[in-house]
């Protein structure tokens, strides 16, 4: 009698301070991909969570298969056949990908002990649907985060789930990585009745593979199961942000000075980058491309002496230097570093909202004996915090109750208040919704604009496209090529192209 | 009056060797009509724990504090500063180095007592052979005095004998049985005698040997552990160097009782001196070996009552 | 946007602050002589020295790390000022600073090795604990340094307040202060904090997590030659065995203060006047228990219950605060 | 060779068969049958030890505990045989129960609550220890049965191999199948990895934090006992001197205190190289005002011959992922 595997209607949920969910209603029909949309903070990520057990909600009913269920923990949602990859990595760094694939689900000798062997061979089998080419033996914590993730998505599939959630699955993915993802979930939910749950803040994606549509705004439904035939792109955002999308159009002013601030010439690194030169001027965004493992991550640590630069010159304003330490960098001559890993190294979880934004500033802003207040940190970076519109109940809420995207801001905010000269920023919109993406956008050009050299890491080639004023590619560690952006897609993407494939 | 009299025994810490207190204690309210003399024993083998439980006790009301020194020195303020509030104390089975507010040292004379056995255990080796001395924790100032003592004896053996190994903060079982036994191992042809001065040593010296069926090793250790005094009888170990933790619990309280009455330690009283204080009565220390292990408790009784006999005449003006 | 600091009384500190209050009123109530002016006396001066122990540990907690050493640096320090005050003459406060450098010093090089090499505080302190044990007992050759001057060992025994207070507690409350200032208003203070709390992401923003992992330690040898200072003048001398065997008698009071108090093992987070509470707390229930006369064999036991029930019960508090937020 | 090199306990082996040959040359002695046996009689109880804190490690916490537990058990044990005339066996029986009561007490109490166990087994620490002087009065029981005293005293036929060692062997074995090859073992060390992920991944916390410290206090009795068989006597300072010994083997075998990372046998030869360094010093009669800065100077190598092995494995590895 029911088309729904899964609603829930009506959710509340509370945590300290915030509303997360606000009679949330969500209804998912056999076979469908349902796209659960909203801006960053908005209550996705907490609605999957109840589904799978991980948090329960204060009241409203969660149904499954027709019936009225409580979820105590997330082995009962396994038991209803729904598997999920949450927005947080969740494999264990230190055990091998094939044990991370099954390790709920571990295959035993007559013994009943763990058979390594098809440990081994089950879960190639998985990962070679996802078209990975990894030894299932090699150690989590050497894969890249888009390997990591990928081996989630190969997880989650491998326990042949009938309600699989994905909650941001693309978000460090390249597109050609997307594009085989999105295959097999097209296949999984035609030949095997799968329904899945799509979360995704990359709306071209959302129109490519989903059936229905879901709005969250602040916990509430702005839209329920809306039939995706019925949306358009400016429909939907408006849904999502309440009004309608600025299109980012870089307008730059002055982006013609010659006054060379940073140049690398013929620079080695310790961790294997060969003949890199470099020139940044005065207010100019440098891309640099390539895909993922291409070492523009190392670089950059190289270059803000968290490594080693083992050769060649490192010139800034006209003077050769070494760069010691992130401290130096920073300190000395002014270059700060956006890192993409923001749990990792971007923000202090345990720490609050002020804390984090105002690390880079406080050596700045003391007064005599070290003297930092609250309210001094506060007057310096209160207006980085509403700019960039952080979502918090209060400066003292811990960085770890924020959603993913209000994280993001924080870890550039705090740059930005840090006023450096040359802005390192490593895939800034990763897990970033539209509105602040675009938001992002403005406020780089704007830096640059206003005298901020910025080099600017990132995987999405439109976003680079319409940011970068050149762009390097970079393949293997080694520079493969300049491009000078003319901010037309075609001919620049197939150009960049052209050289991560020499 | 005598039934105000509130003394507390407080050892170091939680030990078998002062289980004798609590029934010295006992006694002695009976014998000499105190009002209360009990044990009271530190949650742990800490001056500052000591400390801590002493100071709580003169806060319940106890005046008169008979305390076996967390540290010979350390201990000296504590003492000092219940002396000002009216209370008399005194260092009972080891000493506190003068200068001290402690009314006396009843004990043994740690140092002494170490030099005795080793002579002990000299003679029963015949006058000559390989020594080696397992001891406490080094931090404590007896270790060092027992050190010294037992080089002395053996320095006035002439050259015959010979100290062929120290080892010391072996005070818990497990490093003690480890130790001993790679002791054993490596030197254990080598050595002729060991002189054990500390609780744990001897016993798992004693056990060593017991366990080996080695009697060509002599050894004297210390205090009353079970396990030494079989292998005394058994015939494993020489002898021990017994202390006299009853006579110090009861003639402890006694004195105590006395001191709050008015009396006052004559001057001319036959103090023995050592190297800690000027100010000593020896307990009573005494070597047992196989002929007297049987009967060393009536002997000992039997000292303690000696002493208490002449205690108040020799010592006391009141 | 709203900038109000939470709450107090959601706050460990609060619940820590409620026990003590509960117990002190069981204990005054239910005991002779808690309330006497000998025994607060003898408690304010217990606790002053547990604080002090309990905030050295803290500092190196807060990296993530723990000081072994900590008693051992503490009795080198104290065995370092009797030998220049009662052998070199000299003067006392030449002499505090003294010993508050070479407690410096030893941190200095826990730092040192464990930043350089990477090896894990606890191994790196487990060995200098024994390192520098050793060659206090050596050189000391385990002797006490008994003729400090007087005024020094004097401070040990004044009472103030009508009697009431040890001096060494205003010490060790002003140096709560002091830290508390430190941590809460210091670019420095707030640097170590983070640099304990996410290294890597400290390194990145610009600050130098060697230097205050080095200065976590120093500060820690500090603290535990103030410590070993306040302990020297209560009793009175300065002995090889204040601390106990490796002087691992200390490790007890330094883990349990702060921990109770809410520092995190893990590192980056502290509260200094939750290691207060925190000495306080177990000080009052060891000394409390020891005037209930549970029978002095059974006192551990019921030390470890109480402990128990303590932590419970603030925890308890602190599910129902978090509810009555939500509601809110 | 190779992979032999990227082992975690290839550094250790290094040292153990280094610092052996080299004390062997020194003292020949080293290598007596009566030395081996007192060797493997010191590695006995220590490796149990060191395994009943290791798999606490394994799931990120501490047992402050290890000790109280063991002596607990063990005067219980030798408490249970002189007084109640209860037979050997059923006191075994018993002392692993009191064991894995208390390791129960303390899982479940610290899952229960959420408050981190290093608390829970500091104030567990003072409730075991305290019932032991509660019962003992600090007074030793001597009466032990002689079938136990002879357990404690016994070797294989004619090796020097010490009957004590069976019963280790064994439990490090069994341990190790344990940690790399049963489900429970490895969801431990994933949940000592990231307790947030464990719990999203759907590892059920409380089973692997309560079995966890269930094992403890079972090995901890484990010990206590053994230890009763040794010194032939059960006082109540078992256990006393146990807890940094605990701590220090597996962490000289590399295991990371916040968690996920431990190794058995890196573990076993962490427990052998320290008991070797404290025979070795026995053995060259150091001076023993020199002990205890020997004592530390060793360990401090000891770990860096074996970080130097990691140093090199990270230096290798940035050169490959540069290829
Ligand atoms: N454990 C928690 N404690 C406190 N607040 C939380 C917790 N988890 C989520 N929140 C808050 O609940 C709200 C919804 O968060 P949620 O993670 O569901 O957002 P989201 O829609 O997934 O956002 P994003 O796109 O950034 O991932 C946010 O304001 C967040 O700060
Ligand atoms: N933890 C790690 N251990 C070993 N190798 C690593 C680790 N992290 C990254 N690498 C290796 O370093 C190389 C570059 O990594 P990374 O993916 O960060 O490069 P990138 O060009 O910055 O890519 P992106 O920024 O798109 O993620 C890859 O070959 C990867 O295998
Ligand atoms: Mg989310
Ligand atoms: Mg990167």
């Amino acid at each position: 009698m029911n088309e729904f595997c899964l609603e829930i209607s009506s959710a509340n949920k509370s945590f300290p301070g915030v509303k997360a969910l606000d009679q949330a209603t969500f209804q998912l029909r056999k076979a469908s991909i349902h796209a659960l949309l909203g801006e960053n903070g908005a209550g996705k990520s907490t609605l999957i969570k109840i589904i799978t057990g991980v948090h329960k909600q204060d009241s409203g009913k969660l149904i499954i298969n027709g019936k009225e269920e409580t979820l105590n923990n997330p082995n009962d949602a396994t038991k209803f056949g729904i598997s999920v990859v949450h927005q947080e990595r969740n494999l264990i760094r230190r055990f091998s990908v094939g044990e991370n694939l099954m390790l709920n689900n571990m295959p035993k000798t007559a013994l009943g002990l763990i058979d390594y062997n098809e440990i081994a061979i089950q879960s190639k089998k998985w990962l070679k649907i996802l078209d990975l080419d990894i030894d299932p033996n090699t150690l989590v914590s050497d894969l890249t985060v888009a390997k990591m993730q990928l081996c989630e998505i190969a997880k989650a599939l491998s326990l042949k789930a009938k309600i699989l959630l994905l909650d941001e699955p693309t978000s460090s993915l390249s597109p050609q990585e997307s594009k085989i993802l999105f295959s097999l979930l097209k296949k999984i939910v035609r030949e095997e009745g799968v329904s899945i749950v799509f979360v995704s803040h990359k709306l071209e994606e959302v129109f490519n593979i989903c059936d229905d549509v879901t709005v969250l705004r602040d916990g509430q439904n702005a839209c329920t199961s809306e039939d995706i035939k019925n949306l358009d792109r400016q429909k939907l955002v408006r849904l999502m942000i309440g009004r309608d999308e600025q299109i980012v159009k870089s307008t730059r002013k002055n982006q013609n000075t010659k006054d060379t601030i940073l140049a690398l010439k013929n620079v080695k690194t310790e961790l294997g980058h060969k003949n890199i030169n470099l020139e940044l001027n005065r207010s100019e965004i440098i891309g640099l491309y390539g895909l993922v493992g291409a070492g523009r991550t190392e670089l950059m640590k190289c270059l803000i002496g968290q490594d080693k630069i083992t050769d060649g010159e490192v010139i800034i304003n006209g003077k050769k230097v070494t760069i010691n330490s992130p401290k130096s960098a920073l300190e000395k001559f002014k270059i700060g570093y956006i890192s993409e890993d923001r749990k990792k190294e971007g923000l202090i979880l345990i720490h609050n909202v002020l804390d984090n934004t105002s690390i880079t500033v406080w050596s700045q802003i003391k007064k005599a004996i070290g003297f930092v207040s609250d309210g001094m940190i506060s007057k310096k970076v209160d207006p980085y915090i509403s700019q960039l519109e952080v979502k918090t109940p209060s400066n003292y809420q811990l960085i770890s109750n924020l959603s993913g995207g209000n994280q993001q801001k924080i870890s550039v905010a705090k740059w930005l208040a840090a006023g450096t000269d040359i802005l390192i920023i490593d895939e800034p919109t990763v897990g970033i919704d539209i509105k602040t993406k675009a938001y992002l956008h403005e406020l780089i050009i704007k830096l640059a604009d206003d005298g901020t050299s910025i080099i600017l890491i990132s995987s999405d080639m439109p976003e680079m496209i319409s940011l970068a004023d050149k762009i390097i590619v970079m393949n293997n560690f080694q520079m493969n090529g300049i491009v000078e952006n003319n901010h037309d897609y075609d001919s620049v993407s197939s150009k960049i192209m052209e050289y991560i494939h020499t | 009056d005598s039934s105000d009299t509130k003394v507390a025994l407080v050892p170091g810490g939680p030990h078998p060797y002062f289980a004798a207190w609590e029934r010295a204690g006992q006694d002695a309210v009976k014998d000499f009509g105190l009002g209360k003399a009990d044990y009271k024993v530190p949650a742990e083998w800490d001056l500052s724990q000591q400390n801590e439980l002493i100071e709580s006790l003169v806060g319940k009301g106890y005046n008169a504090v008979l305390v076996f020194p967390g540290d010979a020195v350390g201990t000296n303020k504590i003492l000092g500063e219940l002396d000002d509030a009216g209370i008399p104390t005194a260092a009972l089975a080891g000493c506190v180095e003068q200068p001290t507010k402690a009314k006396m040292c009843f004990g043994t004379d740690t140092g002494h007592s170490a030099y005795l056995g080793t002579k002990q255990l000299i003679d029963a080796m015949g006058g000559k052979g390989k020594i080696a001395h397992f001891t406490g924790f080094l931090v404590d100032p007896n270790t060092t005095l027992r050190i010294k003592a037992v080089e002395k004896a053996v320095a006035e053996a002439g050259g015959g004998v010979e100290i062929i190994q120290v080892i010391a903060d072996i005070d818990a079982y497990e490093p003690a049985d480890e130790k001993i036994n790679a002791f054993m191992a490596a030197q254990g042809g080598e050595v002729d005698g060991i002189v054990t001065t500390a609780w744990v040593p001897a016993v798992v010296a004693a056990q060593a040997l017991t366990n080996m069926g080695d009697k060509r090793i002599k050894m004297v250790g210390i205090d009353h552990d079970e396990v030494v005094l079989t292998a005394i009888k058994d015939g494993f170990v020489h002898g021990t160097m017994l202390q006299n933790p009853y006579g110090q619990g009861y003639i402890g309280s006694y004195a105590m009782d006395k001191i709050r009455g008015g009396c006052t330690f004559k001057a001319d009283a036959p103090w023995k001196a050592t190297a800690q204080t000027d100010q000593f009565i020896d307990s009573g220390t005494v070597f047992v070996d196989s002929s007297d292990v049987d009967t060393y408790v009536d002997a000992m009784r039997g000292i303690s009552l000696e002493i208490l006999k002449t205690f108040e005449d020799d010592f006391l003006d009141c | 946007m709203n900038k109000k600091i939470p709450n107090f009384i959601y706050t460990n500190q609060f619940g820590l602050l409620c026990l003590v209050l509960i117990f002190t009123l069981i204990f005054s109530t239910s005991t002779d002589g808690f309330t006497s002016r000998f025994n607060i006396f003898a408690l304010s001066r217990v606790i002053a020295i547990d604080i002090m122990i309990g905030l050295a540990m803290m500092v190196v907690i807060l990296t993530g790390g723990l000081n072994l050493a900590l008693g051992a640096i503490g009795v080198c320090a104290a065995m370092f000022g009797g030998w220049c005050m009662e052998v070199l003459g000299i003067p006392i406060i030449p002499s505090i600073l003294l010993m508050l450098g070479m407690g410096s010093f030893l941190g200095w090089i826990n730092g040192i090795i464990t930043v350089k090499t990477g090896v894990h505080s606890f191994v790196v302190t487990l060995a200098t604990m024994s390192i520098y044990f050793g060659f206090m007992t050596m050189l000391t050759e385990a002797e006490a340094f008994r003729r400090l001057p007087e005024l020094f060992t004097d401070f040990g025994s004044a009472k103030l307040f009508n009697k009431y207070v040890s001096p060494l507690l205003l010490v060790s409350v002003a140096t709560c202060f002091a830290l508390f200032y430190l941590f809460r208003f210091t670019d420095i203070g707030r640097k170590l904090i983070a640099a304990g709390a996410n290294p890597e992401a400290a390194e990145l923003s610009g600050i130098s997590v060697n230097r205050m992992f080095i200065y976590c330690h120093m500060l820690s040898g500090f603290l535990g030659a103030l410590a070993a200072i306040l302990l020297t003048t209560r009793i009175g001398a300065a002995i090889p065995s204040m601390a106990g065997q490796l002087g691992m008698d200390w490790l007890l009071p330094a883990f349990l203060a702060p921990v109770i108090g809410g520092t995190l093992l893990s590192g980056g987070k502290l509260s200094v006047f939750g290691t207060m509470l925190g000495a306080v707390l177990v000080t009052l229930l060891t000394n409390g228990l020891y005037l209930l006369d549970v029978g002095e064999f059974w006192i551990r036991f019921f030390l470890g219950i109480i402990l128990l029930l303590a932590v419970l019960l603030d925890r308890t508090r602190e599910y129902f605060t978090l509810k009555s937020v939500i509601v809110s | 060779m190779a992979a032999l090199f990227k082992k975690d306990w290839f550094g250790l082996l290094i040292v153990v068969i280094v610092s052996g040959l080299a004390i062997a040359v020194l003292k020949p002695a080293f290598l007596s049958p009566f030395n081996l046996y007192v060797l493997m009689v010191s590695i006995s109880y220590m490796l149990i030890i060191a395994l009943a804190q290791m798999i606490i490690i394994a799931i990120g916490q501490m047992n402050l505990s290890v000790g109280a537990i063991g002596g607990l058990v063990a005067i219980s044990f030798s408490g249970l045989m002189e007084v109640q005339q209860v037979s050997v066996p059923v006191a075994v029986l018993i002392g692993l129960i009191i064991g894995m009561l208390c390791g129960f007490l303390n899982g479940y109490i610290t899952v229960r609550s959420g408050i981190s166990a290093f608390i829970i087994t500091l104030a567990t620490l003072y409730i075991f220890k305290g019932i032991n002087l509660g019962i003992t009065e600090a007074e030793p029981f001597y009466n032990i049965p002689e079938t136990v005293k002879n357990f404690g005293n016994a070797k294989i036929g004619n090796t020097p191999i010490p009957f004590l060692i069976i019963i280790p062997i064994i439990i490090t074995f069994l341990m190790w199948i344990f940690m790399n090859r049963t489900e429970t073992g490895r969801h431990m060390l994933a949940y000592g990895n990231s307790v947030q992920s464990a719990e999203l991944i759907g590892i059920s916390s409380s089973k692997v934090v309560i079995t966890a410290h269930v094992i403890s206090g079972f090995l901890a009795a484990i010990a206590g006992m053994l230890v009763v068989c040794r010194l032939q006597l059960g006082t109540p300072n078992i256990g006393d001197s146990w807890l940094l010994p605990s701590f220090a083997a597996p962490v000289i075998g590399g295991a990371i205190l916040a968690g996920g990372k431990v190794d058995v046998i890196a573990t076993s030869l962490g427990v052998l190289i320290v008991a070797i360094i404290s025979q070795a010093l026995v053995i060259f009669k150091i001076d023993p005002f020199f002990v205890q800065i020997f004592l530390g100077v060793m360990i401090l190598l000891a770990v860096f011959v074996n970080r130097y092995r990691e140093y090199k494995q990270e230096a290798r590895r940035k050169i490959f992922s540069s290829e």
